[in-house]
């Protein structure tokens, strides 16, 4: 019986113990015609060795040589040690620190999470993460409801640019709650926001104002002029960023004249694998005074009834635990793990590790320009981009990118899977772990490809 | 100490960034970062050093019996962790196109499969959910768009019972619908003329768990589901406690619409000291249509995402990509290690450890919350007398505990039993184990009663005492800066 | 500069104390005549992505489907836990434990292993490893002419069934300390130590007699009667054994009527996987008489200061660091992280795990008997297998061998390359991990090499 | 509590093993086992949970400062683990065809080279080796099969400096020779006059370590090494203490003819707890032909192993295959993360770092060994006044040391400094830390004034406080076995 470390004797002493003659009494309470039949559908057993062998012959099945796919999960070099010690059981195998005095340290943990998060993001605090970044966008457009009380229209302005599923999940999350997203549309030329569609909604209630920096284009948006347009609306800014480019772009808390209200965006850049999509974390910042409406966990450094400094579980009475229906969000558990390994992350990486980092994912993306030129691919955009970059093909993208794929190089993202008038349009990303062989080889395997 | 007091200008774990700094042209100063980063400056062996000494102050499962009860704490198997972090699997980009990726989505096919077995959803499962709290969403929001497909639109209730966890009510919030409380009866079952006089009109649906959060199986579950339907509203089931009747009775027998359930729970993933979890839905045939995307889909050998094209009325996209793939590979690791057999075993023998312990700890002179009834995969004690004759409460036994190296079990939850302990042993606990913790207990009951404040001082072995927990909501403290209030404390306090 | 920590201010303040100018002060002791000019062969550094890079295309490139390899390193399933558990930092960066109140970790594990090992041997004691299975024999073999006061001899009977590589190192490590080691002739039709040929050493001086089970050829060799014969001559039995084999096998602590006197073997099969051939580690018991002769390290249990138990390493006297030049051996370092591996092993797979491993491995081999038969290959040996077969190909093996290997299938040990009239026999060995479709294919494989 | 403590019969980490259980047909009894292997029963989570414990009951580097003298207890990056541990390198039979191993192969050779170059031993460099000793070993034996090829048979002798590592005679014994202890001078140099004395036709070689094992350069090498070689023997390096001048001066250069390496010094693969090492041998031009097999070849692009054929003279083999081949990759990980410029920096850093220490300790009143000498990568503190005065011996300071959360240093070695403490703080450890053991070690050498039992009878946060040795070796307890003697005393003073 794999886990279970029972006995003959033990089942014999424990069921005397309860007083029954058999395990199959203990179920006595359950209606016998509900009872269960066969389970047809999950196999016979494994032992560890076959499913050992089972999944390394999987894994090995999805190899690609080279990738250069972007478009919200970005492949970067995550130091042995992050999952070595995240792996550890005492983070692996423990449970969210309900017993602060036995969960120390995954409490400080959080808690140094949280300080790097608000340093890279220039604003004053921090939760101990959500699920995803799509989410993340979709908790912060309801947080932005709850924070933003001059407003009461509940519409939030969402710009074409944000990642078209992160429209639809936080669409999906939102719905039942009354709020309307507005979508803003972009300037084809530069491939940002259109400051002229923004005066439509100049005068009117707006609840907030979503800012993606960079874009889903990879383009920079003009963040600055953004957030102070939103804010003499009274609305409040929202920015999607990527937690990477922040080693050096603006940090959202100084954007404009006031900076941000509220910060999320996608931590898989921070120490997560690609890993088909997950686990990842959302992170999410504000500004002190609305913390009392964000969700999810937080962490606060306190007092011990011996005087000695330690960090507990705080602001709890916003939680679904203890509010129930007047949660600010049903969210329950957070991701820890993937935390554990993105504050791991952040420290053996550091201020100029990070900046090396983004410095090389830039200059890497940008090496792709020249070497595409005499393919007649370039970019579609005029607006300064981080590290994605949208190449116009000369043909219609995706029988390109299946040939590429051939070759085993995922060659970028189709946009117009997305924007249905982009259909030449390739989001290409070559973060620092490309070398110039590889953008050499990128160059090549495209121009087979569109030979 | 904290990572940033050890933290020097300049120094650095230099092998993890591109040894050559790259020049960053075209970028104009306006986008620009003024001053660099505020995060630690440390070598590699510091952060590896801090970080495994911190790990180290954690109780976990690897290293501790851990009975906290609603959250089924068992072993994690280190297969699964092993082999969901292949370099195939992590290197797999989200948007990798189906030639590329078979081989993962032939395990997220399976899974679904076996996920459809034991729950009896018949109509199919959907894996995207990240999290218990998120497939309790998508349930109700299926829930919900099953009556707005029919322009059943009066329906603005969710029936909640007075037990179920937090996150129920909450999510019916979520989900725009106002909540109705259900009261429990004596005996631990949803009082039968609280619901019968709940059901109308304006029922969109019941959130049930079952077993509840009391311990005990709901016996006229039956009965329930008619009664729901006849008013015309769903049964969504709240999978928190499916450890307790895996392979014995399914959701979708009992006459439940939808079904979320915990992998990190049943399926024995990693709790990972919060998350991430994973919180899979599977749904009748007739809220199929509803099902948050992306589903894989199997079309003769090759195996494929299901889109928005596929699922036009889905309730829609709950992440990014496609949930969290790798906490999937876990739990599908897990269920192809147990098997068909190894399903019902895992009910049987939670529920077993759950009755001994429950008998022994009677027998040691504990009072249970619904004495007349079986334990399912845990149950309640209340510790109500005890606070009243000796003012040790349910928290002080917990954090006593702590001392004799056993995490404690869950504490004033569910809400409606006073001081309880809600303990649950998990199947992968040997009889040893359990003993050592009775035997804790019991000595633990005999202290309160002899020396109470023993036990109100507890825990005496862990790096910190009790928490002033209050001064951390009010004197807010959530992010380290140079020079902070606390900074001196620290200092004076420090242990390490 | 990868894992220094230093700082510009570091390195200030640090000369400033000492009271130098700079660090190339701290080396004026080094005649400058003997200082190193440029290291022309060192490449210059790769950062930690660059060289996970190059490793797994390096790993990758040695990749085979199937391995039928034995010939003293098998192919077993490892738990996951294994290793996840014996490179947790405490144990995978700790010293030798020389405090021991600060090592009871390793201290115990090692107490652990040592009774496991002699449970699996039968033998009173165990030391805490040394460095493989050759160099343990060759150190047991020392070690018997110590330890056998009658013999002066210093003769040992090493039959030619002994891994031949084991009797290499052998050689080559006794080669400088007088001893004789005499070559036992094998019978070519069972495979087994030829009991003609030891009647003529009958009544002569020999200090110990090598007895491998199963032989290098996978036969089990008549160990009952070759200890008593043994033994007749006053000479000391030195069991060479498979430590798999022996959750199946008599254990050596009860050959013949007396036993063993000294045990070793290679460990690898215990946790260790295949790895290019190390780091293994080589196991040592022996009766309890002779434990102060035995070399490498050994733990003890004994009581501390307040009356607790713990562990120590204990019968240091024996060792180079108190005895020098008089030392029972030079060894130092034993194999301890492997140790740590074997031993979790051991507990993971219990009794009866092993014992079915062991089934497994002997009922796939045999099982390719009938498989291969139809291709004219026959086992060579008359005497019972446990999981190797000799097999005898109608032709030349290397060539055979060659073209298996080109289709992924890595065939066997070529027995001619040890044993020049031997060209014909491949040794084969399936272990537990084959599965039945594996010896299909091996069977298919080596048919279209044949062909 | 010992595992076996923890089995019941009849458990099992069933996943573990074959599902099912094969047939062993054709294995007469005389062959079999009569009852089961004694091995300890238990479930995978009680393994898990046993071992995580006991982990925790170590010290580490991972988890302190290890300034254990002679050891070169230096980070060991996570990377050279992990890489060293992808499957295409586990996989890898040792018998695999060199087709089929040219990955592994490329590793070797260029491991070989940087290692030739490092060390300057133009003939090459032999990697198989398994730990510091049996280089050792190897380097001896050449010296012997040098001499013996040279039919130059007189040669009975080696030399060896009284302060040297214990294996040094211990091997010269193993290859046959007689050992000649040559004593030191009060500077910590080779007694000149003495070594003279010894060296005649009986001279087979030296031994030697520089920087020597009192931790200073021994400044007269290029003299000893000419009076060596005029006297027709061979110096022998041992490579014990390479992290100090690594890049700085080569064993080649000061006129070496053979050199072992520990890979696990200064090139940073694990200790694991004592092993497995891994002791690289360089040699000489006139040395090469006696190398120990394998030696990886480079042909054209293929590489290949050198055996018996390609080095008939070779002393042999020393491991059943190719030496400690996961460690090895490991240090060839670390040395291409180093990289060329980061050699001598190893020395520059380690050395400062010791220098700084010593400086330290020396302002805090402690007494140097050779006050006049530089410090190298080591030092060494006498403590033979404050035993005199105080009775507090550099055992007791050592187990003190450990209350402060630091491992100690090496004592009472060498052997001929009295009530020594060798320090070696190796490269990757950052001034705050020393600064930290510094401080500790002054308040140490307080207490031992003002309170000396508080320092003889620590340590007092271990599990453990000092053990009875004399009982351990007398009342040999080795193995476990049911009911055996010091149960019962377990039983009364278990502390898990």
């Amino acid at each position: 019986m794999p886990f279970i470390p029972h006995t003959e004797t033990d089942i014999q002493d424990m069921l005397a113990a309860i007083g029954v003659n058999d395990i199959e009494q203990l179920f006595d309470e359950i209606p016998s015609a509900l009872r269960t039949g066969p389970l047809n559908l999950v196999p016979e057993a494994m032992s560890e060795m076959e499913i050992t062998r089972l999944m390394h012959r999987r894994a090995a099945q999805d190899h690609v040589d080279l990738n250069f796919i972007g478009a919200g999960a970005y492949e970067h070099h995550i130091p042995a040690a992050v999952w070595q010690i995240a792996t550890r059981g005492e983070f692996y195998s423990a449970y969210t620190p309900y017993q602060a005095e036995a969960s120390q340290g995954t409490l400080q943990l959080v808690y140094e999470y949280q300080t790097m998060m608000t340093g890279l993001t220039g604003m004053d605090v921090s939760n101990a993460s959500l699920y995803d970044g799509a989410s993340a966008l979709a908790e912060a457009v309801l947080m932005s409801v709850r924070a933003n009380r001059k407003s009461k229209s509940h519409r939030v302005l969402m710009p074409a640019t944000v990642n078209p599923v992160y429209r639809s999940v936080t669409r999906a999350i939102v719905h039942g709650q009354g709020i309307e997203l507005v979508e803003v549309p972009f300037d084809p030329a530069t491939g940002r926001v259109d400051p002229k569609s923004l005066a439509a909604f100049e005068g009117q209630d707006i609840t907030a104002l979503v800012i993606p920096q960079p874009n889903f284009f990879g383009v920079l948006e003009e963040a600055d002029a953004l957030t102070d347009w939103a804010h003499a609306q009274d609305a409040q800014v929202i920015g999607v960023v990527n937690p990477v480019s922040l080693a050096l772009l603006k940090p959202p808390g100084e954007w404009g004249g006031k900076g941000a209200d509220i910060v999320c965006g996608e931590g898989q850049p921070l120490g997560a694998p690609l890993s088909s999509g997950g686990p990842y974390f959302g992170f999410m910042c504000c500004r002190k005074e609305h913390v009392r409406q964000m969700p999810g966990r937080i962490v606060g450094r306190t007092l011990d009834a011996d005087g000695r400094t330690g960090f507990v579980l705080t602001l709890q009475a916003r939680e679904q635990h203890i509010r129930r229906s007047k949660a600010t969000s049903n969210i329950c558990t957070n991701q820890g793990l993937v935390v554990t390994a993105a504050t791991i992350h952040m420290a053996l990486l550091g201020p100029e590790g990070l900046e090396r980092v983004a410095a090389a994912c830039h200059a890497n993306t940008h090496a792709l320009i020249e070497r595409l030129k005499p393919l007649g691919v370039t970019p579609a955009f005029a607006g300064e981009a981080f590290h994605e970059i949208a190449f116009r093909l000369p043909r219609p993208v995706r029988p390109v990118l299946d040939a590429m794929a051939q070759q085993g190089v995922l060659g970028g993202y189709a946009l117009g899977d997305d924007y249905s008038d982009l259909g030449d349009l390739l989001l290409v990303c070559a973060t620092e772990t490309k070398t110039e062989a590889d953008l050499d080889r990128y160059a090549e395997v495209m121009k087979a490809a569109l030979a | 100490m904290l990572i940033f007091e050890r933290s020097r200008p300049g120094r650095g774990a230099t092998a993890q960034a591109p040894l050559r700094e790259a020049t960053v042209s075209g970028l104009p100063e306006r986008f620009r970062r003024g001053t660099r980063a505020p995060l630690p400056e440390l070598s590699e062996l510091d952060v590896v050093r801090h970080y495994t000494r911190l790990s180290q102050k954690n109780f976990s499962i690897d290293t501790q019996f851990y009975p906290l009860g609603s959250c089924t704490m068992k072993y994690n198997p280190r297969a699964c962790n092993s082999l969901a972090m292949l370099p195939g699997f992590l290197g797999r980009h989200p948007h990798a196109p189906d030639t590329h990726s078979q081989g993962f989505l032939a395990c997220m096919f399976e899974l679904q499969e076996m996920l459809r077995d034991v729950t009896g959803m018949k109509g199919g499962v959907s894996l995207t959910p990240m999290a218990g709290a998120q497939g309790e969403f998508a349930g109700v929001a299926m829930i919900r768009a099953y009556h707005d497909a029919r322009k059943d639109t009066a329906r603005t209730e969710i029936l909640v019972p007075d037990a179920a966890h937090g996150t129920n009510p909450a999510t019916a919030t979520m989900c725009g619908y106002t909540v109705k409380e259900i009261p429990t009866d004596d005996s631990g079952d949803v009082d039968m003329e609280a619901l019968k006089a709940a059901l109308g009109p304006h029922t969109a649906g019941i959130m049930l768990t079952n077993p509840s959060t009391l311990g005990v199986f709901e016996r006229r579950i039956k009965e329930i589901a008619d009664l729901v339907h006849q008013a015309g509203g769903l049964l969504y089931y709240d999978g928190a406690n499916l450890n307790a009747i895996l392979g014995k009775v399914r959701p979708g027998d009992m006459g439940f619409d939808v079904i979320h359930m915990n992998l990190h729970k049943t399926f024995s993933t990693p709790h990972g000291g919060g998350g991430p979890g994973a919180g899979a839905v599977g749904v009748s045939e007739r809220l199929r249509p509803f099902m948050p995307i992306p589903v894989v889909a199997k079309e003769g050998e090759r195996y494929r995402f299901m889109t928005e094209k596929d699922l036009p009325q889905s309730i829609g996209r709950l992440s990014a990509f496609a949930g969290n793939a790798g906490v999937l590979l876990r739990a599908y690791v897990y269920m192809r290690m147990l098997g068909r057999a190894g399903m019902p075993r895992v009910a049987e023998f939670s529920t077993l450890n759950a009755n001994y312990v429950m008998a022994r700890l009677r027998e040691k002179g504990f009072e249970l919350a619904f004495p007349g009834r079986r334990a399912t995969h845990e149950f309640i004690v209340t510790l109500k007398r005890l606070a009243k004759d000796t003012e040790v409460t349910a928290m002080d036994v917990a954090k006593r505990l702590l001392d004799f190296n056993y995490h404690a079990p869950t504490t004033y939850f569910p809400l409606l039993v006073p001081e309880c302990l809600l303990i649950e042993p998990t199947e992968t606990e040997s009889k040893e184990t359990l003993d050592g913790f009775v035997e804790a207990m019991a000595e633990i009951l005999e202290e309160a009663r002899t020396s109470p404040d023993k036990v109100k001082g507890a825990p005496y072995t862990q790096p910190n005492r009790r928490f002033d927990e209050v001064r951390a909501a009010r004197e807010l403290d959530v992010a380290w800066r140079p020079g902070a209030a606390l900074d001196e404390v620290a200092e004076q306090g420090r242990t390490d």
